[in-house]
């Protein structure tokens, strides 16, 4: 299937909003990624799981915020709602559902070792990523205007190219529906 | 009779096989199921036999396109290097029906889907399609043996099982390398087993596929020191199973040696033929040796089996047209003797609950008809005259004196070796006293007796007057050595010791 | 500049991925999942950006409910181990053990 | 040349198919109701006497023809044809097969009779006729078959129906062992025979693998060949005929029924060997050396046998070290290529022996199974026929004139005179006086003097008819068979040799009759000299003696038995044992035990990184990205 099947000239001319705007899309961005930086670090440092949802929740709305700041209407809503929203809350549900006492968490006594080593097995990965995207084409990102992003836009996307994906999604989500009430639902009959 | 009937007799088995383990029936349906089955294909058997024309070439063909992108097709044809084989196949599977009458559904079953595959493998003329069915063959001796065998059966079928699967892969590899090279010469692809003929092998690559094949037909006839399953496999295996691998798969190795190897790779073959023909002779001493010091009658009779194939093999490595008339002879005296001594030996097992020589004795006196039967098997099985096995042995011998002159008079030991452990065990089984175990041995009844009567019929008479069954057989195997391959000829027509024994070809 | 959104997203992938290798919490390593997923939205954003075009934008989409659904389906599992376990540690669950 | 003619493949199969239908019956009704023994003697008799009338029958045929071109053929059918391999069932009856025809069915015949009375009560009578029918028709095929092959399948018949027959008791292990034995040790003498055929076959067989074609071709043979052919024709031939070293087998044998010594072991299957030397006398008589082997192990057989039964108790055994000895003879004459006179020694051998075997058998009747000659003695009053015919058959066999053996014996020793052979004579003439002397040591313990054992000399009696009057013709025979080859000396004209002539490829030596009667006044005094030992010694009765030294050592037989089982036996049997218990698991199965142990190793070292945990796996998975990576890198520059 053609996934580029029609040249989408959507780009206005963006010199007018000056300066001035980039400069301001600029620090917002940099706000952002800090923010997004260090709640993910607070995810991976935080001991108990409920600290680090919350810190995670932070990354996710920051990550929304940069998705607006690339144009990105419709998923910028997506990410709000279903990420921050739904699957974070699940989450938080679950945490406390299950009533956590510090003493029933694991003893990560080589927690730093293994954070440290793992920093540095991560690092050529990095690196060779960071690598690639230096062959790319940087182009600066003012924001798209109107036909790019929107709900309307991406629907017809949706629905005119990537259909049968869709339905196999929706497929996908009654799959682990079912997976998990089979898991979950059982009263430990089987004990 | 018709067109299929190979295919027929290939697949009936094999469907109804499966049918059966599908179905809930019961025992009794799935052996009367069997029995009905291998009689339908004995009669097709004959019918085939009859109407085999014994003019050198592949008849009865059937050829479909089956990958032809590739070449590979759905090819089946029987001439007088398979004929023999396949007869063997298709004859001698009723009287397992009819003597092992109390085994489970899966057991029959499997026997079925042994021998359709069985069949498949003899008839097989294209590489790929007798590749399949070389696996095929295995699966149902890998469940007889796992499932029904004797109480040490695990560790014997999974070293059965490894071992033979090692070797087919080398030949999967080796049949790979002749379908390239059939590309590389001639530009288009072919898995016939005839095109393969045609193929100029040469250097380090040709021998080592070369050793693919032999170490994979080795692995299966067994070749010494390749033999080191057998005794174990022949021995926890049902007695059914063993028939089945002795009698007939076996074979199927050899005659994978004759009509892959002898053709296709005829230089390598010359050159390593009197290594190999050293070693058919070594396993044929050494297994006979090994055979004198056993207790269990089941693993004498392996012993003595291996030691059997090691001369049928040797047949076939002396490229000459006696020895290996006499080795494609021998397949079917061999089959009808020692095969048939494993089912009588079932039947003193299940007389008397034991295989322990020494537990043994007096039979002789309590079941003459028996003995009588056991006895011709037996001197078959060690080559007296007016047996069919002393034709094959004979052949054998003598093209191993023409071949080379010790290989020869080594090979020509198996004459006392075989009648060493032969004679001992006659002796300790069915002369000399009885004892509680066997003083209430029954003679065979009428069922088993008309089973085995046939058989021990065509011993004698394939003794007697063989000329008919040879007759089948030497237009194929002049061919072999019709002067296509002149270098086999001039490579071992030579006899280094006595030069004065070659005859000239012309 | 699109290279920074790129380079956040490296950050990101790559805390996700300390995040599942150095920490034994069943919530927290997920949650690093989550976070990988999470930056491979934002690279794929970021690229449709790159090429104005909004295939990635679907495809993001679709990593989403991927999410979604392995959140559903990871979490189901998570109350079943801490059922029989009582634990939340990823080393107890030990039955590939050699 | 030679007429075909379509009854010659019946001479074989009346006996054989007397075997099939006696062997039949018998083991269908054996653990039933038993047959009649009437039925089966009958039937048994039936094949021998349509084979001997059928002999009969080609004898007046080859008489019919002049002497150059008496040969009827009977091809059957084609047996095996493969390439230039080419036999056919064929038999062949010239003279010499015609000769050892007329005298195995005829002496088969009287064994069968014999047989009836001596079988009597036996619970497995049948059992014996099917194998005693066996044996004469296998031993038919031998005599009659046009090849070499042929021959064989009668060669390996006859060592089976001994095997049958030696442990026809099958209920007493010595038998069955004893009976393995000779089939044992006959095959290795057909490994021989095979192995000859097989070079016989590639040296001139493609023109044709009978004996005529083969006699015809018999020059483009290469010496070295010929020679080969020879020597492995001989080891068969020592196999069968009980030669040195393979003669072990024969005195064992003795464990069957008496009239089955008869018929193998005395009359029939061990003349075989010599046989089968004449038969191919058109090889033979070119090789020189082989000859001279041939006839250096008989007559040294001959010396060992006849110092064996010097000694032996048993009295069948004294008979089958006899037989060795005169068997020696044979291969000493048909080694000297006087083929002609070893025949006749076969001949007249078959006669004589045949009787003191059936005279044996009736002492060992009339003592319900006694077979030591230290508990007869004194039985010349009880059984006066036996006591007779007896005394005739040891006169033959002794060498006594005018009794056959004589003149047979005295033929050999003359053409190994003649032909230069003195070592060969002056050996052979002190196995005369040792054979004298052996035969009437028998004679008188066994039926002068006293009896030693009075019980069982109380109830001897003369056996029944039916085993008498086989007696009576056989010392008929055993006394005038010599005058069928009368030499010039004695006013003959060898009758036989010439008979022979059209099959055997030899010429008559021919020597001043000074010589001739030189060689047969020195046969004649070592008669006299046995004689007169064995009288001196035993004729007034004697007591078992106390052996030492030599005797000791003769009387064990020079250990050879327990030579051969040391050497051979155990040693097989040792390396079978070693072979399973040793070999087999630790060097042939060892890679196949090394590989899977190897498997096993490596599984277990690897298991070390299956830790079990999420978190390891993954770490796994990052550190192999991360080497990727490394190594991807380098090319992004």
């Amino acid at each position: 299937m053609n996934c580029w099947p029609q040249k989408v000239r959507l780009l206005k001319k963006s010199t007018k909003k000056g300066a001035l705007d980039i400069m301001f899309a600029d620090w917002l961005f940099f706000t952002f990624a800090v923010i997004a930086v260090l709640g993910a670090t607070g995810l991976v440092l935080f001991r108990h799981p409920l600290n680090g949802a919350m810190s995670f929740i932070v990354t996710l709305i920051a990550l929304a915020g940069l998705y607006a700041l690339l144009s990105a209407k419709l998923i910028f809503a997506l990410q709000l709602i279903v990420y921050a929203g739904a699957i974070m809350s699940l989450i938080i549900i679950i945490i406390m559902f299950l009533n956590i006492q510090p003493e029933d968490l694991p003893h990560e006594e080589t927690k730093w070792m293994y954070l440290i080593g793992g920093a540095i097995i991560v690092m050529p990965i990095g690196l060779f990523m960071v690598k690639m995207v230096r062959t790319l084409p940087n182009i600066s990102t003012e924001i798209v205007g109107n036909n790019f992003g929107g709900v309307k836009e991406v629907g017809i996307q949706l629905y005119q190219n990537w259909l049968i994906p869709f339905e196999f999604i929706a497929i996908l989500l009654l799959v682990p529906l079912v997976g998990a009430v089979v898991l979950a639902g059982k009263r430990g009959k089987n004990k | 009779m018709f067109e299929h009937i190979l295919s027929v007799m290939i697949f009936l088995p094999i469907l109804t096989g499966v049918i059966l383990l599908m179905t809930p029936a019961s025992q009794g349906i799935a052996r009367i199921t069997g029995l009905l089955v291998s009689l339908a294909i004995l009669i097709l058997g004959i019918d085939l036999y009859v109407h085999f024309a014994a003019t050198g070439y592949l008849e009865f063909v059937e050829k479909l396109a089956w990958v032809p992108s590739l070449g590979i097709s759905y090819h089946l044809g029987v001439d007088g290097i398979n004929l023999f084989v396949l007869m063997a196949a298709s004859l001698l599977l009723p009287m397992v029906y009819l003597v092992f009458t109390t085994r489970e559904k899966g057991f029959y079953a499997n026997l079925l889907i042994a021998q359709g595959a069985m069949i498949g493998a003899i008839c097989a003329a294209d590489m790929v399609l007798f590749y399949i069915f070389w696996e095929i063959m295995l699966l149902p001796i890998f469940f007889m043996m796992g499932l029904y065998g004797g109480p040490k059966r695990i560790p014997a079928t999974i070293k059965i099982t490894i071992y033979t699967i090692a070797g087919s892969l080398l030949m999967l590899a080796a049949i790979v390398y002749l379908g390239v090279s059939y590309h590389a010469q001639f530009n288009e692809w072919s898995f016939a087993i005839s095109d393969m003929a045609k193929l100029n092998l040469s250097g380090q690559t040709a021998i080592l596929f070369f050793f693919c094949f032999i170490i994979a037909f080795a692995i299966k006839i067994p070749l010494f020191p390749f033999h080191t399953w057998l005794p174990d496999a022949y021995t926890e295996a049902p007695t059914a199973a063993t028939f089945v691998l002795s009698a007939i798969m076996a074979k199927i190795g050899v005659y994978g040696v004759i009509r892959f190897v002898v053709p296709v790779f005829d230089e390598q073959l010359a050159r390593f033929a009197i290594l190999l023909a050293c070693s058919g002779v070594v396993g044929m001493m050494y297994c006979g040796i090994a055979a004198i010091a056993q207790k269990d009658l089941k693993r004498m009779l392996a012993f003595s089996s291996a030691s059997h194939m090691g001369i049928i093999a040797l047949g076939v490595f002396c490229m000459n047209m006696q020895a290996l008339t006499g080795s494609i002879y021998q397949i079917v005296a061999h089959a009808t003797s020692v095969g048939v001594l494993f089912l009588f030996v079932g039947l003193i097992e299940s007389r008397t609950n034991s295989r322990s020589i020494e537990d043994l004795g007096g039979i002789a006196a309590k079941a003459p008809v028996f003995a009588l039967f056991f006895a011709i098997a037996l001197l078959a099985s060690v080559g007296l005259p007016g047996t069919s096995g002393f034709i094959g042995e004979f052949l054998i011998i003598l093209g191993a004196i023409k071949f080379n002159v010790w290989v020869g008079v080594f090979a020509g030991t198996t004459l006392i070796i075989g009648v060493c452990y032969m004679l001992y065990m006659f002796q300790r089984v069915f002369f000399e006293k009885t004892n509680p175990n066997t003083s209430t041995f029954k003679d065979l009844t009428l069922v088993e007796g008309l089973t085995f009567l046939p058989v021990i019929l065509l011993i004698i008479i394939m003794g007697i007057y063989p000329h008919p069954f040879l007759s089948k057989i030497t237009p194929t195997t002049a061919l072999q050595f019709a002067g296509d391959t002149p270098v086999v000829a001039q490579t071992v027509a030579t006899n280094a010791l006595f030069p004065e024994l070659t005859i000239e070809k012309k | 500049m699109i290279h920074n959104y790129l380079f956040l997203s490296i950050i990101l992938f790559c805390l996700g991925i300390v995040g599942v290798i150095a920490r034994r919490n069943v919530f927290t390593v997920f949650m690093s999942i989550e976070l990988m997923l999470n930056a491979g939205i934002l690279a794929l954003i970021a690229f449709a950006r790159l090429h104005v075009h909004m295939d990635g934008h679907v495809l993001a989409m679709m990593v989403m409910a991927v999410a979604a659904a392995e959140a559903a389906l990871a979490l189901a599992v998570v109350i079943l181990l801490h059922k029989h376990k009582s634990k939340l540690d990823t080393n107890v669950f030990s039955l590939l053990k050699g | 040349m030679e007429l075909s003619v379509n009854y010659l493949g019946l001479i074989p199969l009346f006996p054989l198919m007397g075997a099939v239908i006696i062997g039949l019956l018998h083991v269908f009704t054996c653990n039933r109701t038993r047959l009649p023994e009437k039925v089966y003697g009958i039937l048994a008799c039936i094949g021998p006497i349509l084979s001997f009338i059928l002999a009969l029958r080609v004898w007046v045929a080859l008489k019919a023809l002049p002497p150059e071109s008496r040969f009827l053929t009977h091809d059957v059918f084609t047996w095996i044809s493969v390439g230039e391999f080419n036999v056919s069932m064929g038999f062949l009856a010239d003279p010499l097969a015609c000769l050892f025809l007329l005298f195995v069915t005829f002496i088969g015949t009287l064994i069968h009779i014999y047989s009836i009375g001596y079988m009597s009560g036996d619970v497995n009578y049948g059992k014996f006729f099917a194998y005693m029918n066996l044996f004469l028709g296998s031993m038919l095929v031998l005599v009659l078959g046009d090849g070499p092959l042929v021959m064989f399948v009668g060669w390996e018949g006859v060592g089976l129906c001994s095997y049958l027959l030696i442990s026809f008791y099958s209920e007493d292990r010595a038998n069955v062992v004893a009976g393995n034995k000779a089939f044992i040790v006959n095959r290795i003498g057909d490994l021989g025979f095979v192995l000859g055929m097989a070079f016989l076959f590639w040296g001139i067989g493609s023109g044709g693998f009978d004996y005529l074609s083969l006699s015809v071709n018999a020059d483009n043979l290469a010496p070295g060949i010929a020679l080969a052919v020879c020597l492995l024709f001989f080891i068969g031939a020592t196999g069968k005929s009980a030669q040195i070293p393979l003669y072990v087998w024969l005195p064992d044998a003795m464990a069957g029924p008496t009239p089955v010594s008869a018929l193998i072991h005395a009359a029939t299957m061990v003349t075989a060997g010599v046989y089968m030397v004449a038969r191919f006398s058109f090889l033979y008589a070119g090789v020189e050396l082989a000859g001279s082997v041939i006839a250096w192990v008989g007559i040294l057989t001959a010396l060992l046998a006849a110092i064996f039964a010097m000694y032996q108790d048993d009295i069948k055994k004294i008979l089958a070290y006899s037989t060795v000895s005169q068997l020696g003879y044979m291969f000493a004459g048909v080694g000297v290529a006087a083929y002609s006179a070893g025949i006749f020694h076969v001949f007249t051998h078959a006669f004589f022996k045949a009787l003191l075997f059936l005279g044996a058998g009736s002492i060992i009747y009339a003592l319900h199974h006694e077979q030591n000659i230290w508990k007869m003695g004194g039985l010349k009053a009880k059984m006066p026929i036996t006591y007779v015919t007896m005394v005739i058959g040891a006169l033959a066999l002794a060498g006594c004139p005018p009794f056959s053996g004589f003149f047979s014996k005295d033929e050999i020793l003359y053409c190994a005179f003649a032909t230069g052979h003195y070592g060969i004579w002056l050996v052979g003439i002190v196995v005369a006086a040792m054979t004298a002397f052996y035969t009437f040591r028998m004679i008188f313990i066994v039926f002068h003097g006293q009896a030693r054992d009075q019980e069982k000399f109380d109830h001897a009696h003369e056996p029944p008819s039916v085993m008498t009057i086989p007696l009576i013709i056989l010392a008929v025979g055993a006394i005038f068979a010599g005058f069928f080859n009368l030499p010039g000396v004695f006013g003959g004209n060898l009758m036989v040799s010439q008979w022979l002539e059209p099959s055997l490829t030899e010429v008559h030596p021919y020597t001043s009759t000074f010589v001739e009667i030189f060689v047969v006044v020195a046969s004649i005094a070592a008669f006299a000299v046995g004689l007169k030992l064995a009288w001196s010694k035993y004729g007034q009765g004697a007591t078992k003696p106390e052996f030492s030294g030599f005797s000791r050592f003769a009387y064990n037989k020079f250990y050879v038995d327990e030579a051969f089982d040391r050497v051979l036996v155990q040693p097989y049997r040792a390396l079978g044992a070693t072979i399973w218990k040793n070999i087999e698991p630790n060097v042939t199965d060892a890679p196949v035990k090394g590989a899977s142990r190897l498997y096993m190793m490596l599984g277990n070292a690897f298991k070390v990184f299956q830790a079990g945990y999420v978190r390891v796996y993954a770490i796994y998975m990052v550190v192999g990205l991360s080497l990727m990576t490394l190594f991807l890198s380098q090319s992004l520059n």
